[in-house]
């Protein structure tokens, strides 16, 4: 498992075209591979997350996405993804093709995907137009009782991006605090990429703690901050000011590009 | 007992979240949102509930936040949490499992059988307006004991009928064979769904809230119950504690996010 | 969530003719509750395990049980449960009706008895006799890719019975260590009761530790060395030379009826 | 590099168990049962494979006992272990997900084809001899990337045609596409599928050990490779190594214990 730069890893792990999901529920969500894929400009994404949140609405924003797989689209706790918004009512910069899901059906598909079932079942989608609109939400029946009962087709990203609190020179990696559909989504992906505030020698035996084993993990990169807006539990907090103010810079392309360009193509994160 | 505050010393959102909270019992087990529901649920807890059971889809389980938290995952609900679980085990293993009371869902449209729509405005292909989505609006309505809604009411969101149905509340709908909300909290009162077809009708309003203003906010023929209760305003002590609990979530988030819905 | 005794809390929730799931992977195995439904001489109940133990050898040689649900039947490391055996060869004292599983199979059909699925699905039971003997597995077809994949019915016993380190005052109850398929029972069950090391005031927040929240616990009863010969981390170790001397005890009908006469009747284990 | 150690110096099920080692590589995944697998995968790890990752089915991820466990749920697996994680996890995400490079199983009945039984002898309904059953077997068969046998050969164990079939590792039955175990080690030497038909045949021996004894051992009229090889005796490291093992062993579980299988 080796140490990359995070160039170097965005370079090697999400080439133009591929399914990248960059996961991480509210927290640990890994702003800083986003930024870099936005200034490496990929293309034609396919991007999974289920809470696209800030990083795919910049990723989106600036055209790097054509098809989005998800189930809860907002700012949390503020109101809209603007970019989002853009791409879906008026295809800017790129028309965006949606899969959209709930979060109980996101779950269980990345919980298929990282079992390499090709299929997740659920109680779902009941009285729900989803369905009509997404036709790979379907059904099967069940062989003991005969009920029908709601089917996703699993989640296999090429590459499931994480952020965590630390990894290990082996490349364990280990996550605290709330871990959402992380573990799932990493062990689904053909290849895991961390990005993590710490790489320490060793780790201590960690029992019940969430860990990720080095030999699931495909390359570790060093990223100090690297889930900023968003946050790392242990090292600091979710800039909850910024999710407000990210509603008036991305409400206006021009204002959206402007921050970008000093934000994030310039190389440099405020 | 305390007495119950002038009605010019509170708001109608006020009104909303206490009459909400008023609804849970202590030892109820709330699947929570951000916003009202959040509010209403941690005032339940600093009031009359104080062993009611939060679980917030992130997957914290028994959270006592001090603050309310402006995302469905702030730290202070995994710090103050009993324990915290990976999101699927939320949904498959409490939600779907039928092991969670009380739901609370918000939404852009409501119709009159108490379907939701949080999806989109117009076509689904050619919106108008694109929502946030279902979230976990759709198997919280489908598996949660009860159900309630907490939406501001006027003829844009209480529509005859829904651009998307994100959410079926229905009969039919409910793996529990429950009919859909029990009730919508709306800022003029209190909604609730008639024994014979599950329509909704006007069952409560809030002290100065009148019957015209409920027909006004809504854009089908709201039936109106034979005897339409006055709710109790808020208490002192409720609106002492939900005051003191949004004054501290101003400090905690700053003033900017203050600002946030 | 009452504290009771644990001969309350037995003859409250483990009636005759019950489905139970006396569950522990080696670890913190619930033998104190075992011996308290021998104490009790339940009669025709259906048994759930993946692995049955020392603990069920003994239920099954005192003719607790009538059916036996499980996928591994051994003395850990040390060879045959012979008491399981001649129920199985001879039936004595009564027979025992097997529904037999793969440890995938079983740990399947927990995770979908916890989800209130009724079947879980697993590439499983490939090249094996087991679907022959066992009509309860079946297959269903992938809604997506068409082909065929096992099923197994979700076990939703009428009582899970653990055993774990500690529980607080409110009734939440802490695991530490190897957890099996414990959390899957527990929740997949009608109702779940705890016997537990220590009970103490309150827990501090437990992040991502391993805890069964009150609400979903029935009962706890306060029951020390109650894993016995099994171990409880943190409090004692496997008596691994028990499990030894097991095999000379069990092995002869009159030597294992008066171990237990002696050991478990009498109502003091030593 | 270290002499090889003197014939009469060690045992058959030594070399057995450091045969087996000898197949394994550093860095490589493997699911461990206990008795001579683990003993094996712990002396691989011990000597020529520090980084060798042992997995047990307990849901201990990464462990690096100090002494082999009676059981495959004991304390000392958990204590060192990278990480635990729950039975199901195992199951699914690691093993049926193809995170496993190499799964050891054995048995009480193999038949030519590596098919194994340890199930029952005699029919499944009234069986003479009730065994175990399946436990993790069906699935290692199926998804370990690759498996290996260790397994005590006699007429009795290997057999033409099995009483059941507990693992099938012929053709067809493994979702890897492979043709059940690369090797069977027994303590005589060790058995290879042949390309044509997957049929068992003899490829090596230990020193010491004939043709005609291989063929006493097995029901079947069993092939032979055209050149036999000679397996490297016991290096005096490997068995060093081994015996302080199974001294730690001893030590650890007391004397009587050691009597375990």
């Amino acid at each position: 498992m080796p140490v990359l730069s995070l160039c170097t890893a965005i370079e090697q792990y999400v080439p133009d075209g591929c399914c990248a999901a960059l996961e991480g529920f509210t927290h640990l969500i890994p702003f800083a591979a986003g930024h870099e894929i936005i200034r490496q400009r990929r293309r034609d994404l396919h991007l999974v997350r289920m809470t696209p949140d800030l990083v795919y609405d910049q990723m989106i924003g600036m055209g790097c996405a054509s098809r989005l797989t998800f189930s809860w689209g907002g700012n949390p706790g503020v109101g809209s993804l603007h970019r989002l918004r853009d791409a879906v009512e008026r295809g800017w910069p790129l028309p965006l093709a949606l899969d959209e899901h709930t979060h109980a059906g996101m779950a269980a598909a990345y919980a298929a995907g990282a079992a390499r079932l090709p299929f997740g079942v659920l109680r779902g989608y009941v009285g729900s137009d989803l369905p009509n609109v997404n036709p790979r939400i379907r059904s099967v029946r069940c062989p003991y009782t005969g009920e029908s009962l709601a089917t996703v087709p699993a989640i296999n990203p090429d590459v499931t991006i994480l952020h965590a609190q630390r990894a290990d020179r082996a490349g364990n990696v280990a996550l605290q605090g709330i871990v959402g559909a992380q573990r799932e989504a990493a062990l689904a992906a053909k290849a895991l990429v961390v990005t993590v505030e710490e790489i320490v020698d060793r780790f201590p035996p960690m029992m019940n703690s969430v860990l990720l084993p080095h030999w699931v993990v495909s390359a570790v990169v060093l990223a100090p901050r690297g889930a900023w807006p968003s946050y790392a539990h242990g090292y600091y907090a979710r800039d909850n000011a910024f999710y407000v103010r990210w509603d008036a810079i991305a409400r206006d392309r021009d204002s959206f590009l402007a921050w970008m360009r000093e934000h994030v193509l310039a190389g440099s994160v405020a | 007992m305390s007495r119950a505050a002038a009605a010019a010393d509170w708001t109608r959102e006020e009104m909303m979240t206490i009459a909400a909270s008023r609804l849970l019992w202590n030892g109820c087990v709330c699947f929570v949102g951000i916003g009202l529901p959040g509010a209403a649920c941690n005032l339940a807890r600093l009031t009359h509930a104080p062993d009611l059971v939060l679980v917030y889809e992130s997957g914290t389980l028994g959270t006592k936040p001090d603050v309310l938290p402006l995302s469905i995952g702030d730290g202070e609900l995994a710090t103050t949490a009993a324990c915290v679980i990976p999101l699927p085990e939320v949904f498959a293993w409490y939600l779907q499992a039928g092991r969670i009371d009380v739901g609370f869902l918000g939404a852009a449209q409501i119709d009159p059988y108490g379907n939701l729509n949080s999806t989109v405005i117009g076509p689904y292909d050619a919106p108008t307006t694109r929502l946030p989505g279902a979230g976990g609006a759709t198997e919280i309505a489908a598996h949660a004991r009860r159900t309630y809604v907490l939406l501001k009411a006027s003829p844009r969101s209480c529509v005859a009928r829904l651009d998307f149905r994100t959410s079926g509340c229905d009969a039919g709908a409910r793996s529990a064979g429950g009919r859909g909300p029990r009730a919508v909290i709306t800022d003029f009162g209190v909604l609730t769904p008639d024994a014979a077809r599950g329509e909704l009708m006007l069952d409560a309003l809030y002290p100065g809230a009148t019957v015209e203003e409920a027909r006004s906010c809504v854009a089908w023929p709201l039936a109106v119950a034979g005897t339409v209760r006055i709710i109790d305003p808020p208490r002192t002590e409720e609106l002492a504690a939900l005051r003191a609990l949004q004054a501290r979530t101003r400090a905690a988030h700053g003033a900017t996010s203050a600002g946030g819905r």
